[in-house]
């Protein structure tokens, strides 16, 4: 085995490199990348086209918008996913789990506990700042999504599985990423049953107070919160399931 | 000393590869189904480091206008002051768009961005989907080690 | 050139048995209703084909095209002098094989009868299909449904025995159309991008080179294996495992004649004879067949089970009808055709004798059949008609494709050919004529002693004696009045001629 | 709403998915009812895309209105209007299949089995309607994660084959990956006719880049579709996954690789490039022509039915390489037409395999005795789809057999032709090797077994409707597609003429 990936390492290394003398050099301008007219578009005619100046965001999302509501998809079924492929039985020990009922596996840590308490408020306004933001500085529905999901994660690791489970317990996890995903393509439906292409937020300006221009960075915002919604949802489920090896009790 | 100036100006697409042979061979010769997990990451992210090289142009900063090429108004309102009709003059999109001028060599081209943005979270899916096949293998065979594994499905038979 | 009329009764004679299916099906609860449909059928498929019959003499075609079904290659029926005489043969013989099966079914409570008959009347349509197909490629669809259809009355018994004989049927038989006749098929397809219409002068002369045209030859005839040519024979004998009937027909008329005629089709619409001539290849198969015609009948010399001897003779009979066509000359060429007729009434004659001793009797092997022709003597009597059919002695039909196969090697001037028919002759009557000879005269003396009385005679069931006195006759008659049969060949002949 | 159609063909299974994730958890008996609804309207709206592009031609959908290059749109020719329709229409019989299946095999997880596999539905069609080659790249993704996971759910094994899935098929994406991004780096460009523009604009086809980026697309598309060295993934995947995922992953996955294999070539490399430039035709029909043999042998040694198709897959796809890189307009159009029948033959075996596992519980062969008499009609749903893959006509297999032969002989490949011609051979050994067991049973009695009228000790006992009607159905596809199968060549030839390659069309 050992052998065979080395002959085939070096044989894709060898064809990789051969074509390498044969590219642009490194941060040339004029490289057809960067000179070709996509680029020089997205750059130029992304604000006038959508009052975004954050280009990134509004390929991302108005551009490329296809693409990345399909991106989400990805997170969601990579949650759907791992889900189903560790659950063993339905998970009736989170059924009737009620506050009062709730114990610790062990007596959380002061230091550690306190702290988090105060980070984790924090830590959420952040995420909530990224993504709400995203279109006019670096940041965006995955950013952002990530960081909240960071949150309940170090609530996880702070406390235990449970306590976490008692904000986004199983359930809501799958709706909250279900929603997320059903806002970003209501985005587009909404576009195709006021008569245009799908994912078109311009003829969304009849159903929103704003001109066809703003109408994209609106949409864009809201196409952005849901796939907040969904990778806040489905990093928290990826972890819990992952630590719990799929059955969400205790943590490994 | 060509060969140099070579290295030098695609230094990163030789790095690029080099990592993603890395990945490749921890992918294929491993026998740990971790390790061949750690690999794949590896082996991923080389890629976007390809993509990302790409987009970079000398000199350039990130695809994000600047503030007061967005909001001129702001940018020199300290002067319009005293005509007291600065604070709520606020121009609109298409005033804003007359006398707005982009110059495409001083951002950085945002397209591999936004794909890399698509490959990072491809990567994040691949990796959890398949750590979470690994604990179930772990489960089922009370072992990663991959030889092990085929051993106890030989004795199984 | 013969003027051509559109009529859609060729497709009916083809599907008439296949239409018949469904009422076969469903009345499979009522034995008497259920043969009744399939007699209807047999007699509305001769009907047809008799119907046809005048305007085929009068020298005219009928045609009709179903569908094109791949670019300018389309399903299309053809009835010409050569299908109509095959399938004048086919269509009369389904009438006495089906009241045959029926004694020998019921005679032996065979199981699943219903499945039989919905079988048995599937292949008569592919068979009638084969003789009327107009083009290659409609050909091969019918030939390879044949295959298939008869793969379940091969191996009707379900027992170890049928599955081996299945087996080396299907294998024999798919291997070699898929193999052989497919790919030869489909480059023609592509060499001549004609819609491979047989026509009396061919359609490859020009297309191809000499070497891609031997190699074509010899594709199709291996390739239809049906025709039982060496090396490609012995699923025939292997295939006697199924129930007589189905040896009787398919084995001595439908399947293995299929086969014969698909070459010839090929000798005589596809390549043309005088392409051939040009050529000079047709030899190669001429000396395959004169071979398989001497080891066969050799081999069936050696057999002691009635119905293996009679397969290789079957084997050794059909090589007669390739070399005739492979002679290439008018009168072997009409000689082969007659001889599918012939062969055809003397085998199944023969074939149904060994069934009717099987049913009555259940003696399988000569050597038990000594002295039993005074026990049944009708069937005796007739065996030994169609021994002498099937060796080419007067009176019966035998003689005349003989004498039309044996002139026309002189003509092509094969004098060495002359001697394997010689040869091959004697042979045929040292394995076919002690039988009947044995039968009446046994060597042993208690049984010669015995004086022969009808009282004491044990014939089998007369739905048995019945249909083999009938082609006994028939085989007669043939010898008697052949005019009709060498007119239709001639038709074919006298084309090109 | 008609020229939404080729959005919806995708959109309506992807709306359906996100639906049923949300309200199938708590409601098990919405979720079959749901994937119906969602898959039946795929096929319709895929109809009428194939109507439309019969009358119109080539069909463009821009997504958020942004013209192509900027935005990513769909394109639709007779190409993928095809392809897209047997994709739909495979997955809804599967669908109907599952029904009984599904909460068999993966109880208590039947929502998110049927999520999942309306999402790969979902990146499959995405894959064939696209006309952007980074978004192809994001729905292969999305259509293997999917896949994995619908693997994974099923026995142990599966598991492992799930994993080995994932590593083979994260490689062979990023492969692809990799070579979009060599094409991006030259061309500067995403989207397959823009690409294909920019090549020929500022004339790339020497450059190594573009080279180098057509090995990587190609070896990566290979790996995906178990090209013969490249199989390793498949045959466990595709065996001890639960019997709806083989149902489904079975006939589509390989052939919509087949399809992005075609594309490349065609659509953004040309033909020029692909077959005249690098003239690698021999080294890759020889390839293909050994990968025939090697899978149909390799068929021949299994002794479990799933396994068996398995290897017949891996053939098959020998079949289409090779009737592509024939480089002969014949074998492309026989290669895309194989596509089509393929699928359903493979559905049809498929959904056999399962129905006798639901029924029996059991893989091997032995497990189809006496079915004639307690299956009649499964088993002539089995046969028509054996005859389909054996060759005999007037069955879809033999057609296609029919044109892939004449491009092998109109290209003079002879060693192609043969390889078709015994693999063909080989199935017919393997088909009758079943058709005997069920026909025989395992072990038939010594002389004359049944010689008398046996009164039949068991009835039928049939699959029950919701597996014996997808069954027949495809069945009955598989002999209207052989039989009407110029009108389907005409609507092929339409488009590859368009590239005028090798020899002209008879």
């Amino acid at each position: 085995m050992k052998s065979f990936a080395l002959i085939a390492v070096v044989l894709t290394g060898w064809l990789l490199l051969s074509a390498v003398s044969d590219f642009p050099d490194w941060g040339d301008t004029e490289s057809p990348a960067n000179d070709y007219r996509l680029s020089q578009h997205y750059i130029t005619e992304t604000f006038p086209e959508t009052s975004v100046p954050n280009m990134v965001t509004a390929v991302l999302a108005d551009y490329r918008g296809y693409d990345t509501m399909f991106e989400t998809v990805v997170i969601f079924v990579a949650g759907i996913a791992i889900m189903s492929i560790l659950r063993r039985k339905p998970l009736d020990h989170l059924k009737d789990k009620g506050k009062e009922t709730r114990t610790y596996k062990k007596d959380p840590d002061l230091i550690i506990d306190t702290t988090c308490r105060l980070m984790i408020p924090i830590i959420q306004l952040f995420a909530l700042y990224v993504v709400a933001h995203g279109h006019h500085s670096p940041g965006g529905g995955f950013q952002g999504g990530v960081i909240f999901g960071a949150s309940f994660i170090l609530l996880a690791l702070s406390r235990d599985l449970q306590a976490a489970q008692r904000w986004v317990p199983e359930k809501r996890v799958l709706n909250l990423a279900g929603i997320g995903i059903l806002i970003y393509s209501g985005f587009g439906f909404a576009c195709m049953l006021l008569g245009s292409n799908f994912l078109d937020y311009e003829i969304l300006h009849k159903i929103m107070p704003a001109t066809p221009i703003e109408a994209r960075s609106h949409s864009m915002l809201g196409v952005e919160i849901g796939v907040a919604f969904t990778c806040t949802a489905i990093m928290f489920s990826i972890y819990s399931n992952l630590a719990s090896n799929g059955d969400m009790k205790e943590t490994l | 000393m060509e060969l140099l100036e070579a290295l030098s100006a695609k230094f990163n697409y030789w790095i690029y590869v080099i990592i993603m042979m890395i990945g490749l061979y921890a992918m294929i010769s491993k026998n740990n189904l971790v390790k061949k997990l750690i690999g794949m990451s590896i082996f991923q992210t080389a890629i976007i480091l390809f993509y990302v090289s790409i987009g970079v142009k000398e000199g350039d900063t990130i695809p994000i206008l600047y503030h007061d090429q967005v909001h001129p108004s702001h940018g020199d309102s300290h002067h319009e002051a005293d005509t007291g009709h600065g604070e709520d003059h606020h121009p609109s999109h298409e005033e804003i768009v007359a006398n707005l001028h982009i110059e495409p060599d001083d951002f950085a081209n945002p397209l591999p961005h936004v794909l890399m943005l698509t490959a990072i979270v491809v990567g994040v899916a691949t990796l959890g989907v398949g750590l979470a096949l690994t604990q179930k293998i772990y489960r089922d065979f009370g072992s990663i080690e991959e030889n092990e594994i085929l051993e106890s499905i030989k004795s199984a038979k | 050139m013969p003027s051509s009329i559109t009529s859609f009764t060729p497709v009916l004679a083809s599907l008439v048995s296949l239409l018949a299916v469904l009422p076969i099906v469903l009345l499979g609860k009522k034995p008497n209703l259920r043969e009744g449909a399939t007699f209807l059928a047999a007699f509305i498929k001769f009907g047809l084909v008799v119907s046809m019959l005048p305007t085929i003499l009068a020298g005219s075609t009928i045609e009709f095209t179903v569908w094109e079904i791949v670019p300018n290659l389309a399903i299309a029926f053809r009835v010409d002098g050569l299908g109509m005489l095959f399938g004048l043969v086919a269509s009369s013989l389904w009438i006495v094989t089906s009241l045959y099966s029926i004694g020998y079914m019921r005679g032996l409570k065979e199981h699943s009868q219903t499945r039989f008959f919905t079988f048995f009347a599937i292949s008569l349509s592919a068979t009638i299909g084969v003789a009327f197909a107009a083009n290659l490629f409609t050909l091969y669809l019918f030939y390879e449904m044949l295959s298939l259809a008869t793969y379940p009355l091969v191996t009707h018994h379900q027992d170890k025995e049928a599955r081996t004989g299945g087996r080396t049927y299907l294998t024999y038989l798919l291997s070699t159309s898929i193999g052989f006749v497919l790919p030869a098929l489909i480059f023609v397809y592509v060499k001549t991008g004609s819609s491979m219409e047989f026509s009396s002068s061919g359609f490859l002369s020009g297309h191809i080179t000499a070497s891609e045209a031997l190699i074509l030859l010899l594709l199709f005839t291996f390739g239809f294996a049906k025709s039982g040519l060496m090396p490609f024979h012995s699923w025939l004998p292997g295939a006697m495992v199924a129930p007589t009937p189905v040896s009787a027909l398919l084995h001595a008329v439908a399947v293995v004649k299929v086969g014969v005629f698909c070459i010839l089709r090929v000798f005589t619409g596809v390549f043309g004879t005088d392409y051939l001539q040009d050529l000079d290849i047709a030899t190669v198969v001429a000396w395959i067949a004169a071979f398989t015609i001497v080891v066969s009948s050799l081999i069936a010399l050696t057999q002691d089970n009635l119905k293996r001897r009679l397969a290789f003779s079957t084997v050794g009979q059909l090589s007669y009808i390739i070399l005739g066509a492979a002679l290439l000359s008018d009168r072997a060429v009409t000689g082969s055709m007659t001889h599918i007729a012939m062969h055809a009434v003397g085998k199944i004659t023969l074939f149904m004798c060994a069934g009717a001793i099987f049913v009555a009797t259940g003696k399988k092997y000569i050597s038990q059949m000594d002295g039993l022709g005074r026990k049944m003597p009708i069937t005796f009597a007739a065996f030994s008609i169609g021994a002498l059919s099937v060796i080419g002695l007067p009176p019966t039909g035998g003689l005349i494709s003989k004498f039309y196969l044996v002139t026309g090697a002189m003509d092509a001037g094969q004098s060495a050919l002359l001697l394997i028919f010689l040869i091959s002759t004697i042979l045929n009557a040292a394995y076919l004529l002690p039988i009947g000879y044995r039968a009446f005269f046994p060597k042993d003396p208690e049984l010669a002693k015995q004086p022969f009385s009808w009282k004491t005679t044990e014939e089998a069931n007369w739905q048995c004696i019945t249909p083999l006195s009938i082609t006994a006759v028939l085989a007669i008659i043939l010898f008697i009045k052949p005019q009709f049969l060498l007119q239709l060949a001639g038709l074919m002949v006298g084309a090109n001629g | 709403m008609i020229d939404q159609s080729p959005a919806i063909i995708l959109l309506a299974p992807f709306l359906l998915a996100i639906l049923l994730a949300l309200l199938g958890i708590k409601r098990e008996w919405l979720c079959f009812p749901l994937v119906i609804t969602g898959l039946a309207i795929s096929v319709a709206a895929s109809v009428v895309t194939l109507m439309r592009v019969i009358d119109e031609g080539t069909i463009q959908y821009l997504f958020g209105g942004w013209e192509p290059p900027f935005g990513i749109n769909l394109r639709v020719d007779g190409l993928n209007a095809l392809v897209a329709l047997a994709v739909s229409t495979v997955s809804l019989l599967t669908a109907i299949y599952s029904k009984r299946a599904v909460p068999a095999e993966t109880s208590d997880k039947v929502s998110q089995f049927y999520t999942l596999y309306l999402l790969s539905v979902t990146g499959l069609l995405g894959i064939v309607l696209t006309g952007d080659a980074f978004n192809l790249y994001v729905l292969i993704e999305i259509s293997a994660l999917t896949s994995y996971a619908l693997i994974g759910m099923g026995s142990k094994r599966a598991t492992l084959a799930a994993y080995k899935y994932l590593i083979m098929g994260t490689i062979g994406a990023s492969f692809y990956l990799l070579g979009v991004g060599y094409l991006y780096i030259k061309t500067g460009s995403l989207n397959m006719y823009d690409i294909q523009e920019q090549i020929v604009a500022n004339d790339l086809l020497g450059s190594p880049t573009i080279l180098v980026a057509f090995i990587l697309i190609m070896v990566g598309v290979w790996i995906k579709m178990a090209f013969f060295p490249l199989h390793a993934w498949l045959p466990n995947s595709y065996t001890f996954g639960p019997s709806t995922t083989s149902t489904l992953l079975g006939p589509l996955v390989t052939k919509v690789m087949i399809y992005v294999m075609i594309r490349m070539i065609l659509t953004v490399f040309s033909p020029e490039f692909a077959f005249d430039q690098l003239d690698w035709s021999n080294i890759i029909v020889w390839m293909s022509v050994i990968a025939i043999l090697a899978a149909s042998i390799s068929a021949l040694a299994q002794t479990s039915l799933q396994k068996m198709l398995a290897f017949l897959i891996i053939a098959e796809v020998g079949y289409m390489v090779g009737g592509v890189w024939l480089a002969d307009e014949m074998g492309i159009v026989g290669s895309i037409y194989h596509i089509i029948a393929d699928a359903f033959m493979t559905l049809c075996v498929f959904l056999f395999a399962g129905i006798i596992f639901t029924k029996t519980g059991r893989r091997d062969l032995s497990a189809m005795e006496g079915l004639f008499t307690k299956m009649p009609l499964t088993m002539v749903g089995f046969l028509v789809g054996a005859f389909s893959l054996i060759g005999i006509p007037p069955t879809a297999g033999f057609f296609s057999k029919w044109y892939l032969i004449q491009g092998g002989i109109s290209s003079g490949h002879y060693e192609y032709v043969a390889a078709l011609l015994i693999s063909s051979l080989i199935n017919a050994v393997l088909f009758f090797r079943i058709i005997e067991i069920a026909y025989f049973g395992t072990k038939p009695a010594e002389g004359h077994g049944h010689h008398h009228e046996e009164e039949r000790k068991d009835g039928p006992t049939e699959a029950s409707f919701s597996m014996l009607f997808p069954l027949l159905i495809t069945a009955a596809l598989l002999i209207g597609i052989g039989l009407y199968n110029q009108e389907v060549v005409a609507i092929i030839t339409d488009f590859v003429s368009q590239f005028n390659i090798g020899a002209t069309i008879l």
